[in-house]
């Protein structure tokens, strides 16, 4: 029973956040500036952080975390160079 | 599960193969980007789907493919990525190249004819 | 696995990368001390190529001893790492590549080294990448090592950069980057439904695959196929090659002319090994579809020979034609046909690479062409090149037109198929089993027998009209030009290459032997499959002291 | 030990960081984690890290709790926000703040805890007038936010670094 | 799913607390992206995410962990702490780009820049590939 | 001496002198005379060593392994007929040499002159030689080559060069015909030795095949022999010098398709094809050629149109069936051989000596050349068959075969007679003209030299010619017979028919013929006078029927424009048709293979659809389908797309156990990003412009299209993937690795084993592709020259440095500085930490998800971001990173790696493990794995700062462009098509960061 909740809580956890995920979707689709879009990819970013984590729990590994800690450490330099270049025009100057 | 997966893969072929046909380097390099994903997820599936069942041994023991899934298919894609990696990087710099040598973006290095 | 000689069979693909690494670590103005490496890894593997090639040889074929070595990396049992399988094709394949290897190394000392960075780790990476292809027994192997040949091959084509290089580079890259995701999908299809990626376990697979999984298979073989076909440039989706082969610099092109020839290697073995005799429902699939395409391919060629007024893509045109010659026949699927195809391929190859050498001169001698060179090494950027100190110090050969003109009308009659050098006995030795293939009653010459010997006899007339054409106009009606300035060590390439072709035209008995002996293996792989895959109890305890 | 060991607290931090990844403490690991530290902190000077350390250590925690409530109370806030159906009535907008605080590790935990902070960011810091572009998604009153920004944070980070 | 049985029932129900909580703080986070009209108040939205959403989760996925694997396992908090450190870099870089093409066209709605003297000519459009799209 | 030496050395000789004349210095005209001379002669003494044998009908036979295993062995063969030709070839040679040793000019290279005709004279020896029917074709191709190159000799002239390449393209076309010919005869017999073959002729001519054999075959010798209709080549080869004319259309080049078709005769003539071709053939030729003749103004022409004639009778003979006809088919051959090679001969010397050969021109010689116009007056009127020559003789027998003919085509036979005397009329007619056209008349005007007689060992060959055709004439039993006796019987065998060769054989019809050739073409040629005298160019009736012009417009429109054409139609050089064929041929072959046998259910039943995979897949499905949307007008939106369905394949991968692939496509993700990033800035604006109509319904017609294929490439590949995806293999490798991973490998993770040791090789081909790729991006971006609208600064920074350069208290690159100062801050403090993370993946890899290559990207990264953040100058005047180093040394570790299982007797890259127990610090993994894995990891660094850093410089260019400054080093020159930047206020400020 117990065990039915968690997991009925993950699944609902995890369809949260993939409807946050289609939020940000929607603006890097949608825009209309720039900055939506970089601002939806940062978002999606840091909702599939999330959804790797409540995968882990899921499957009680481990073994996600690293692409998890990878998202947190690296992914805003996608965004980064984004936000440069529209500054900047030129990501490395 | 499988269904999902093929269409995913359906779609990025499909979504690639328009740009990859388009007159502009820079959809044909998307293309080829979306192609290598949906190439690679192919690559990955043949060895069929699993969840939770990661090829990572426990010290000591032998696996069996009963607990995990199929490493080689990985093991694949993970060559595939790499080589995806550096010819995208590759093409890149070419189209640059042409870019600056032709003055123009198309692939043929010459605006088409209006 | 103790003696030294064992190791021989890894030595082509393990030379030119340590050449190549080494030379990473020198620095690029040093380059005297990078060709002087480059040259002697070259020459290294050329003596090492011979030795494998009188290895494979050594064992005739109806001695019931295969002629079949194998190397297993990481000493893993063969079916389970990755092997490399010596056999005659192979070692065929290896020393043509370290001849073109060695004369477009040599030819590239006189300018072309210099028109670029990192030229000399390339070309050791472009010869690591032909030698995997052609001595790996697995077919994820084989992709790697074609992505390393191709990987090399753009840095090549594009080496001295320019706009028409560039130009026809993107398409070059374009194209073989769709064509290795078909490839990675055709793999991976087989690995999918036979769940090896072993060549010889593949083979042995293919007619246990269940009836409802056969389909499947047939369709990523053919996936696999088109991918090879689009690298060997079959007509209609080879068009990129005349382009690309057209604008390369002279070494590079020379060593392309092996490069075309690997997609034709990759469907001459595989095909071989999987739709065999041996292969069940699927024995003999698409051969139709090859010998099609490969007659169309030489109709284009041909069509694209007549059409074309500069001699690079007049060359490559003549690259298209010898690869459908050798699609064609190869597609007839006979014994015999295909030993008169290695024959062809043989010779064709050593001579597109001396045509492709020979052009440049040529061009040189013209105005048109002349400050090609010159357009490309203006200085763009960030250039820190030397100096060029002693380009034009090189001091014309006398008689020079005299021998240009030789070797022009040597190659001429090489890819028309004209005597008395080997192209005639190549298209011989071909059409010769092709008519007699089906003596059944009297009538027996089929309808692709005969149109065959058309496009072939088609396709000699056409680049008779071209060549002539072409050198008429070079060598006859401009009499104004003055002598090019050409060195030795430019020359020298061509006429090695030439004279191979005078060799081969020599000793085609023997040569034609060795062929046919190769043929005999490919069309019945089971020395091949036995050799890589021998009896269970041979088995050897891995894992002890690893 | 300086001089192998320039920054002891942050070498510390990535010793702690390396454990932590590898999830385990073995007289191996620590020593393997030591000598990367060392080495990471050494690539890190090559970088030329401005000068500069924690001088009080306690305030620095005390801030790292207001912080974390702060965050909490502000999560609250803008979900509340964002949930409202009159959201459009909002009074966003920008507000400009002087700075007193030079030390740039300062002025980095500043921009840190402002945009790590919902409902505020830090938009634009000019170095020669010293003041802070921040936008604020709830902007009753521009003096109250000026008062938060410096008397809250400022104040407590100049104490931490300066 | 057998291993999930395999905790007991507060660490059960704690985690699926804390997982809802902190997705559920995301999804309103993220729904910000639709809800707000201007790019600037868009920008808040992420950091509910960023900040509680991925502490609640974390805290989930430590405890469950904990006890699952019966040790201590805290590397949920280099994440944590990674997220604290990085977002605020990307907003900050991007709400200064948005706020210098938004003055570089002119818009009404931000605040100028704090220029003495401004030149009239050097009001340069925008230079990206991107233009807003065709109506 | 022994037959094989004899016949080696017949063929051989030539050649060899060919080659050392060739390597004679260009003015050792002399040296060159004598060589070939000796050549020739040394022929003639084997000729005459080899008559005793041949003439008591033996034939001589050497044969060498050529290509055994395909049936081709290299057989020489002189038998009676052959040893007349090769008698021919050798003669006549002698005598062109001698004549041409004083008709070339010193300004010609003339040893080259003589290699060639001694290759020339080679091959013909080889030709008539051979016991082979490949190495007849062999040879036979050769002599055209080298006629080639002797007709092109003088290339100067543009109607040499022209001449040259027609006699290439028709005779070698016709070669290649032959070859097919000799191929299909081959398989008729089911062998090419050539004794073989003549033994099969009721064999061959049964055969269903004979017929193609024949036309192929005939096609060959037609061609060869100037045959209607493919004569027109020979009048134009008459560019060549006279020496080749006299030697190639008087025995040799053109009496090689006689000579085939009079070898084959015994075993392909007697039929009625062969009787229709080849007679009728011969008889268009007879007549056209003499016609023709008639009417050309220039020696050289008429005697090459009289030769056309002569061939076209000889053929005439070969194609009426009869062996008595066949015999004076061969006659015939030896006296043509004669007296046209004096005619052209005498013709070459009036040319010499006078500087003209237009008939128009010439006038009165025989009052300066005396002996030379008696010789060509002999020899005319062998030509015009006058008796008591030997011309008069064949003609008789020719004559005499016409009326009695016999054939299956009734009124081609009736006409024979009247053709015949009409021909003869014709060859009488153009052969006065020849003779009272040059010789006779009042003296000539205008010479360009002063006419006199030739040196006179230049006549001499012409004195000896002129002297066979007068003994020949009057003795020709005597003479020639027991050699064309000899010939006869070699070519036809015991059944050689009875003939006798006299001079008079009683006042016959023949005779009566000969008598009224004579007067009607005196008569003739009387009529014409006028005509002549007109000087209009060409034959009347037939000048419309210009084959050369023809041919030239069938050739330059089969050769050029069609095939331009054709190129166009069935091929292309633009990019997008070429990928769309691949992919279509793609989808149809894998379609056509999979509905070949239509695929049976899979083994696997699909599992059941999560939700959150189906929702993360329509969000994947929704960016690739936006990157596709907005790819062309908004690129950073595409991108940006792009980088949501590179996450979600990430999430994919987490999904189905791949932890690896999960880590390794997200770090490629991130430097993917900032690649395409860096490139976007080069790129040229786009707008979207409106075309016109009819382009903008075009340009829908095309996407609609490529939708089409777009949609039947998506769908088959999910179909693909789904049958894939549902079935598993009975056997599979993957069983194996997962069994020996830890125990055998010594790694848990299983993917990591596999790319480090059981297939570790993959990986080392995986890391060259890296690094030639590195170093091919590195050479390229060398080159790099920015488009013209894109070299300048990035407006954004002309702005923000424009605006800081206004505020008085601000100075350039504030703007910039302040909005780095805390993001460049963090991101240095992170860069050890992502450099510890990168060294946890690397070392851990082996039993965890990591790995070389995902570590070598996370330090990447860690590089990259202080290269964003702090700009290129300012890192490198920091940290230097060497990439080249680093991918040499990573390459060699690898290599080392896998090298140094060969010092303990083990194959390339056999693994090594143990744990290694250690005092304090406990069990370690000692594996050579991680070495390798060490290697790539060193490899991926260098590879992608390389690129990187590349790219990156790029953008120092711009700034330098626009604003040289002498402090940067090196100071480069600005591009030169670049045009001049706009000026701006002040120099660009490129340092950036906190300084
Ligand atoms: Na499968
Ligand atoms: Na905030």
């Amino acid at each position: 029973m117990i065990a039915e909740i968690l997991v009925w809580s993950i699944l609902v956890a995890q369809i949260l956040l993939v409807l946050a995920m289609g939020c940000a979707v929607y603006r890097m689709l949608k825009g209309p500036r720039a900055q939506d879009r970089v601002l939806g990819l940062d978002t999606l970013y840091v909702n599939a952080t999330m959804l790797l984590l409540t995968f882990g729990i899921r499957t009680a590994s481990i073994l996600y975390f690293e692409a998890a800690l990878i998202i947190a450490l690296l992914g805003f330099v996608s965004t980064a160079a984004l936000a440069k270049f529209l500054m900047r025009g030129e990501v490395i100057e | 599960m499988e269904l999902i997966l093929a269409l995913g893969i359906g779609v990025l072929t499909g979504s690639g193969v328009w740009l990859l046909l388009r007159p502009r380097t820079f959809q044909v390099i998307i293309g080829l980007s979306l192609l290598s994903y949906a190439v690679n997820l192919f690559i990955f599936s043949t060895g069929g789907l699993r969840t939770g069942a990661a090829p990572v041994l426990q010290q000591g023991t032998a696996g069996d493919l009963s607990t995990y899934a199929d490493p080689v298919p990985q093991a694949l894609v993970l060559t595939a990525i790499v080589i995806g990696f550096a010819t995208t990087a590759l093409f890149l710099v070419l189209l640059l190249a042409a870019r600056g040598l032709t003055g123009t973006d198309h692939v043929d290095g010459r605006e088409k004819d209006r | 696995m103790t003696g030294w000689m064992d190791h021989l069979t890894i030595a082509p693909i393990v030379i030119p990368l340590l050449a190549g690494a080494m030379m990473m670590l020198i620095d690029e103005r040093r380059r005297p001390l990078k060709a002087a490496l480059g040259l002697a890894s070259t020459v290294a593997l050329l003596v090492v190529a011979v030795t494998l090639l009188r290895i494979a040889d050594g064992a005739p074929p109806e001695a019931g001893a295969a002629a079949v070595r194998m190397y297993r990396l990481g000493d893993w049992p063969s079916f389970l790492g990755i092997v490399l399988v010596l056999d005659r094709l192979a070692a065929l394949m290896l020393v043509l590549t370290a001849i073109l290897g060695l004369a477009a190394l040599v030819f590239s000392l006189a300018r072309w080294q210099k028109a670029g960075a990192h030229f000399h780790p390339l070309f050791q990476f472009q010869l690591m990448g032909l030698n995997g292809a052609f001595l790996t027994g697995d077919l994820f192997n084989l992709f790697v090592f074609f992505e390393i040949m191709l990987a090399a091959s753009y840095g090549l084509a594009l080496h001295g950069s320019g706009l028409a290089r560039v130009r026809a580079g993107l398409h070059y890259v374009a194209i073989n980057l769709a064509a290795s995701l078909l490839f990675l999908i055709g793999v991976s299809v087989i690995y999918g439904i036979a769940g090896t990626l072993n060549m010889a376990e593949l083979a042995n697979r293919i007619a246990t695959v269940a009836p409802e999984d056969r389909a499947l298979l047939e369709a990523g073989a053919a996936i696999l196929g088109i991918a090879f076909l689009t690298k060997a440039g079959m007509w209609p989706i080879g068009f990129w090659l005349p382009n690309t082969y057209s604008t390369v610099s002279a070494p590079s092109a020379a060593i392309m002319s092996i490069l075309s020839k690997v997609g034709i290697y990759a469907v001459l073995r595989l095909w071989l090994l999987m739709f065999g005799g041996s292969a069940g429902a699927s024995a003999g699939f698409a051969g139709n579809w090859l010998l099609i395409g490969g007659v169309l391919t030489i109709v284009f060629g041909s069509v694209a020979v007549l059409a074309t007024q500069s001699m690079a893509r007049l060359a490559g045109a003549c690259v298209l034609v010898s690869s459908g010659t050798l699609l064609a026949a190869v597609g007839m699927g006979q014994v015999a046909v295909t030993g008169g195809a290695l024959f062809y391929l043989t010779s064709s190859v050593l001579a597109i690479a001396g045509f492709f050498l020979l052009i440049e001169p040529l061009e040189r001698s013209r105005e048109v062409g002349a400050d090609v060179l010159a357009v490309t090494r203006a200085a763009f950027g960030e250039d820190d090149e030397e100096p060029d100190e002693d380009d034009e110090v090189g001091i014309a050969i006398p008689a020079i037109m005299a021998i240009l003109g030789v070797s022009f009308g040597a190659c001429a009659l090489l890819l028309a198929g004209l005597p008395p050098l080997s192209g005639f006995l190549a298209k011989f030795a071909m059409l010769a089993p092709l008519l007699a293939l089906d003596t059944s009653g009297d009538a027996g010459v089929s309808v692709t027998a005969w149109v065959l010997l058309a496009a072939l006899i088609l396709s000699g007339l056409a680049t008779v009209v071209a060549m002539t054409r072409t050198g008429i106009d070079v060598f006859w009606a401009s009499p104004g030009n003055e002598l090019p300035r050409v060195r030795v060590v430019e020359i020298a390439p061509v006429v090695l290459l030439l004279s191979l072709c005078v060799a081969l035209s020599v000793g085609a008995g023997p040569v034609m032997r060795y062929m046919e002996a190769t043929a005999q293996s490919l069309h019945v792989p089971q020395d091949y499959v036995r050799m890589v895959l021998p009896p269970p109890p041979a088995e050897p305890g891995a894992g002890d002291g690893r | 030990m300086r001089r192998w060991m320039p920054f002891p607290v942050l070498t510390a931090t990535l010793l702690a960081v390396w454990l932590i990844l590898n999830e385990s403490v073995t007289p191996g690991g620590v020593l393997l984690g030591g000598v990367l530290s060392v080495i990471a902190v050494r690539m890190l000077l090559a970088l030329d890290p401005p000068k500069g350390r924690i001088r009080r250590v306690q305030v620095a925690v005390k801030l790292a709790f207001l912080v974390l409530a702060d965050i909490i109370r502000s999560n609250r806030a803008v979900a509340t926000i964002i949930l409202r159906p009159d959201s459009g009535k909002r009074t966003a907008g920008f507000v400009l703040i002087p700075l007193d605080m030079r030390s740039p590790y300062g002025l980095a935990a500043l921009a840190c805890i402002i945009t790590a902070t919902p409902g505020t960011i830090w938009v634009e810091y000019d170095s020669v007038k010293h003041t802070i572009l921040l936008h604020i998604l709830d902007l009753v009153e521009e003096e109250v936010w000026i008062d938060t920004i410096k008397g809250r944070y400022e104040k407590r980070l100049m104490e931490v670094f300066e | 799913m057998t291993h999930l049985a395999e905790v007991p029932a507060w660490v059960a129900l704690l985690t699926a607390l804390f997982l809802l909580i902190g997705a559920g703080l995301t999804l309103i986070g993220s729904f910000g992206l639709l809800r707000f009209d201007t790019f600037y108040a868009r920008i808040h939205a992420p950091t509910l995410g960023s900040t509680l959403g991925v502490g609640f989760v974390l805290i989930a996925s430590m405890l469950f962990f904990t006890v699952l694997e019966s040790r201590l396992v805290i590397h949920e908090v280099l994440i944590t702490a990674l997220m604290i450190v990085t977002t605020p870099i990307t907003l900050m870089l991007l709400g200064r780009a948005a706020l210098y093409r938004d003055r570089t066209e002119g818009n009404d709605d931000v605040p100028p820049s704090q220029a003495t003297v401004v030149k009239p000519d050097v009001v340069i459009p925008e230079a990206t590939g991107d233009q807003p799209p065709p109506a | 001496m022994p037959d094989a030496l004899l016949l080696l050395t017949a063929v051989g000789l030539p050649f060899v002198g060919a080659i050392a004349a060739g390597l004679l210095p260009t003015h050792a005209r002399n040296a060159a005379a004598w060589m070939a001379g000796g050549v020739a002669l040394v022929g003639l003494a084997l000729l005459w060593a080899a008559y005793s044998t041949v003439a008591a009908g033996g034939v001589l036979r050497h044969e060498i392994d050529w290509m055994p295993s395909v049936g081709l062995n290299f057989i020489l063969r002189m038998d009676g007929f052959a040893w007349l030709f090769a008698g021919l070839i050798s003669g006549v040679g002698a005598l062109v040499i001698l004549y041409a040793r004083y008709y070339m000019s010193a300004e010609d290279p003339v040893p080259r002159f003589f290699a060639f005709l001694l290759a020339f004279m080679g091959s013909m020896m080889g030709v008539v030689l051979s016991g082979n029917l490949i190495q007849i074709a062999f040879f036979w191709e050769l002599t055209s080559l080298f006629s080639f190159l002797l007709i092109g000799y003088w290339h100067h002239l543009a109607a040499a060069r022209d001449g040259a390449r027609m006699a290439l393209t028709i005779t070698a076309t016709g070669g290649l015909c032959l070859f097919a010919g000799m191929l299909v005869l081959g398989h008729i017999v089911g062998s090419y030795n050539l004794d073989v073959v003549l033994a099969s002729g009721d064999r061959i001519r049964a055969h269903p095949l004979y017929l193609p054999a024949l036309i192929l075959i005939l096609l060959g010798a037609l061609t060869k022999s100037a045959q209607f209709p493919f004569h027109f080549w020979l009048p134009h080869a008459m560019a060549a010098p006279t020496p080749v004319s006299a030697y190639l259309h008087s025995a040799t080049l053109v009496k090689v398709g006689i000579f085939l078709m009079a070898r084959l005769w015994p075993v392909m003539a007697g039929t009625e094809a062969w009787f229709w071709i080849v007679s009728s053939a011969g008889i268009a030729t007879l007549l056209l050629g003499a016609y023709a003749a008639i009417f050309q103004h220039d020696l050289k022409g008429l005697l090459a149109y009289s030769t056309i004639s002569h061939l076209g009778l000889i053929t005439l003979l070969l194609g009426l069936n009869s062996r008595l006809a066949m015999v004076a088919a061969i006659f015939h051959i030896i006296n043509h051989a004669t007296f046209k090679a004096s005619l052209f001969m005498a013709a070459g010397i009036i040319d010499h000596e006078t500087g003209t050969r237009d008939i128009r021109r010439l006038s009165g010689l025989n009052r300066f050349m005396p002996f030379t116009a008696r010789l060509a007056l002999v020899a005319a009127a062998a030509m015009a068959g006058v008796p008591l020559l030997n011309g008069f003789i064949s003609k008789e027998m020719f004559f005499a075969e016409a009326l009695s003919a016999e054939g299956p085509l009734p009124p081609l036979i009736d006409i024979l007679p009247v053709a015949a005397t009409v021909a003869s009329a014709f060859s009488v007619a153009y052969s006065l003209r020849f003779i009272h056209g040059a010789f006779f008349g009042p003296d000539p005007v205008d010479l360009p030299r002063k006419p006199h007689e030739p040196p006179s060992w230049m006549r001499f060959p012409v004195e000896i010619l002129v002297l066979a055709c007068i003994i020949v004439g009057l003795l020709p039993a005597a003479t020639v017979g027991p050699y064309l006796d000899m010939a006869a019987h070699a070519a036809l065998g015991t059944a050689t028919p009875e003939y006798s060769l006299a001079v008079w054989h009683g006042f016959n019809r023949p005779l009566l013929m000969s008598l009224l050739a004579l007067t009607a073409g005196v008569v003739l040629y009387l009529l014409l006078q006028e005509y002549l005298a007109k000087g209009v160019e060409g034959a009347p009736l037939i000048r419309r029927l210009d084959s050369q012009r023809l041919f030239e417009r069938a050739l330059v429109f089969l050769s050029w424009r069609l095939a331009r054409t054709a190129e166009g139609l069935l091929g292309t050089r633009r990019l997008q048709p070429q990928l769309r064929l691949v992919v279509c041929v793609a989808v149809l072959a894998a379609g056509w293979a999979a509905l070949l046998r239509w695929p049976g259910p899979g083994n696997l039943i699909p599992a059941g659809i999560d939700p959150v995979l189906a929702l993360i897949w329509a969000i994947g499905a929704g960016c690739a389908l936006g990157a596709a949307w907005q790819a062309k007008f908004h690129r950073l939106a595409a991108l940006i797309l792009l980088g949501g369905t590179g996450l979600v394949t990430c999430i994919t991968f987490v999904w189905f156990s791949a932890p690896d692939l999960a880590l390794t496509q997200l770090l490629v993700e991130v430097v993917t990003t900032v690649l395409l990033l860096l490139g976007l800035r080069w790129l040229p604006k786009r707008l979207d412009l409106p075309g016109t109509r009819a382009a903008e319904v075009l340009t829908r017609t095309r996407r609609l299209r490529d939708l089409g294929i777009a949609v039947a490439a998506g769908a088959g590949m999910a179909a693909l993937a789904f049958a894939v995806m549902t079935r598993v293999p009975p056997e599979l490798l993957a069983e194996h690795f997962l069994e020996r991973a830890y125990t055998e490998g010594g790694g848990t993770n299983v993917v990591n084993v596999i790319l480090v040791d059981f297939r570790g090789f993959d990986t080392l081909g995986e890391i060259t592709v890296l690094g030639a790729v590195a170093l091919t991006a590195y050479a390229l971006l060398r080159r790099f020259r920015p488009a013209p609208d894109s070299v300048d600064v990035p407006e954004q920074q002309r702005a923000q440095s424009a605006y800081d350069i206004a505020q008085p208290e601000r100075r350039d690159g504030d703007t910039v500085a302040d909005w780095l100062l805390i993001p460049s801050l963090i991101a240095r403090l992170l860069f050890p930490i992502i450099c510890l993370v990168a060294m946890f993946l690397l070392l851990r890899g082996h039993d965890q998800p990591g790995g070389g290559f995902a570590a070598g990207l996370t330090a990447s990264i860690a590089m990259i971001l202080q290269y964003m953040l702090g700009g290129t100058q300012w890192v490198e005047a920091r940290l230097r990173v060497l990439p080249l180093r680093w991918m040499g040394i990573g390459l060699l570790l690898a290599a080392g790696t896998g090298l140094g299982a060969w010092a303990f007797g083990r194959p390339f890259l056999t693994s090594y493990f143990a744990y290694a127990d250690l005092p304090v610090l406990g069990k370690l993994p000692m594996a050579s794995a991680l070495i390798f894995d060490v290697g790539v990891f060193a490899l991926v660094v260098g590879a992608t700062m390389l690129t990187l850093i590349a790219l990156a410089r790029q953008s120092l260019r711009g700034h330098r462009a626009s604003a040289p400054r002498p402090a940067d080093p090196p100071a480069l020159p600005p591009p030169v098509s670049a045009p001049t930047p706009p000026p701006t206020p002040t120099p660009a400020q490129t340092t950036m960061g906190d300084d």
